[in-house]
């Protein structure tokens, strides 16, 4: 399991464990978690929706780039689906190699090409009742 | 032609059905797309929007074949 | 605690959460593992030597420099001190931000000044048996 | 003048001291790490080491005063 999709709270313990392996010298991880604001909006809750067979090919695809382009011993990620609250992980990115540019590099490159490839949409709640997706309220105007 | 179209998040919400089965006389991923937007009138640009066929991602100008399903994605925001 | 020298176990789950705050969307994290192998040799366990005075007070001054420097919400940083063996956690850093790239930029701008900056010297020990202070041995054949 | 010197990791099993007083006729951090190494015949060329004084870093040209404590730093390798 490189690349999941969960519907259930991430463990960021068991994932920064399944990384491990003592021929590592670096572990770099970048965890994603759902703040109380954007463009100054109060955030509530946010809701994930993902296209389960396309983020999952996608997911394990990029992480392999990340493999072969930076030589790290191993990287893993867990994207959440569903409704999420204040301070839950949304995406855990964990990677391990000898050395720490590599696992920097890689993380980095992880986390970036996740968000701009894979079929995931989020919704957020705001305090204020209204609730939008985000990315889509610019586009949707222009059209 | 016969093809099965499927909507995400927003699009989803917009044209109020997750998947629909098309029958149309055939062309690209883009002009299918224009034709979806006509008939639903709320779809953003293409250019803003992301094509698959058949669970892998495609160009707008990729030609459609008969049974294919087509998913149009509205910009993504993972992470 | 924003720096702290440990002669003790880190716990990377107490660090994480020490940073954590719902303002935040993002999380870096980088830990340091003893590895097996450096430069060819096969490591059984290894040392650290802390000055601690003066590691203590760069130690906070770095961490305040990636503050300022890069905008960030948290961070914090714990170096081991004493002897170590294989996938001990020899140094923890943790950084949050709203958004990600200030949290990656900070985080490896810590590790990165603490590895040039704090008086800490590394004695590793060799299967062969032989131990040599990192960083020493081709400095001191130039002597 | 007299000062307080202090050897840390390869330094200090080099010299087989942690600390020494010693009195002599002042002048730069420089100076005074020359004095040792001809003293103990086995520090390292100053370019690689690294001092301080009273707790702070400091740059070799540091005029010394009486009673400092001088820190001799060996290359660090933390993380």
């Amino acid at each position: 399991m490189k690349f999941a999709v969960s519907d259930v709270s991430i463990d960021p313990v068991a994932a920064r464990r399944s990384v491990a392996d003592n021929s590592c010298g670096a572990l770099v991880v970048f965890e994603g978690w759902i703040r109380n604001h954007n463009e100054g909006q109060a955030v509530e809750r946010l809701e994930y929706e993902v296209y389960r067979p396309l983020a999952e090919k996608e997911g394990a695809r990029i992480i392999d780039e990340a493999s072969e382009r930076f030589g790290i011993s191993n990287a893993m990620c867990i994207h959440r689906e569903g409704l999420l609250e204040l301070s839950d992980i949304a995406v855990i990115v964990c990677v391990t190699s000898a050395h720490r540019s590599e696992a920097f590099a890689a993380c980095r490159y992880i986390i970036d090409e996740l968000k701009n490839r894979l079929p995931i949409w989020k919704k957020e709640h705001y305090v204020s009742g209204i609730s939008e997706w985000v990315n889509c309220q610019h586009c949707a105007a222009a059209g | 032609m016969k093809v099965k179209v499927r909507y995400f998040a927003l699009f989803r919400e917009q044209t109020g059905v997750a998947s629909e089965l098309v029958d149309w006389p055939g062309g690209t991923a883009a002009e299918l797309f224009q034709e979806m937007t006509g008939k639903h009138a709320t779809l953003m640009p293409e250019a803003a929007a992301l094509v698959a066929v058949n669970d892998e991602m495609a160009g707008w100008e990729t030609s459609l074949a008969e049974g294919d399903e087509i998913l149009f994605f509205p910009p993504v925001a993972g992470g």
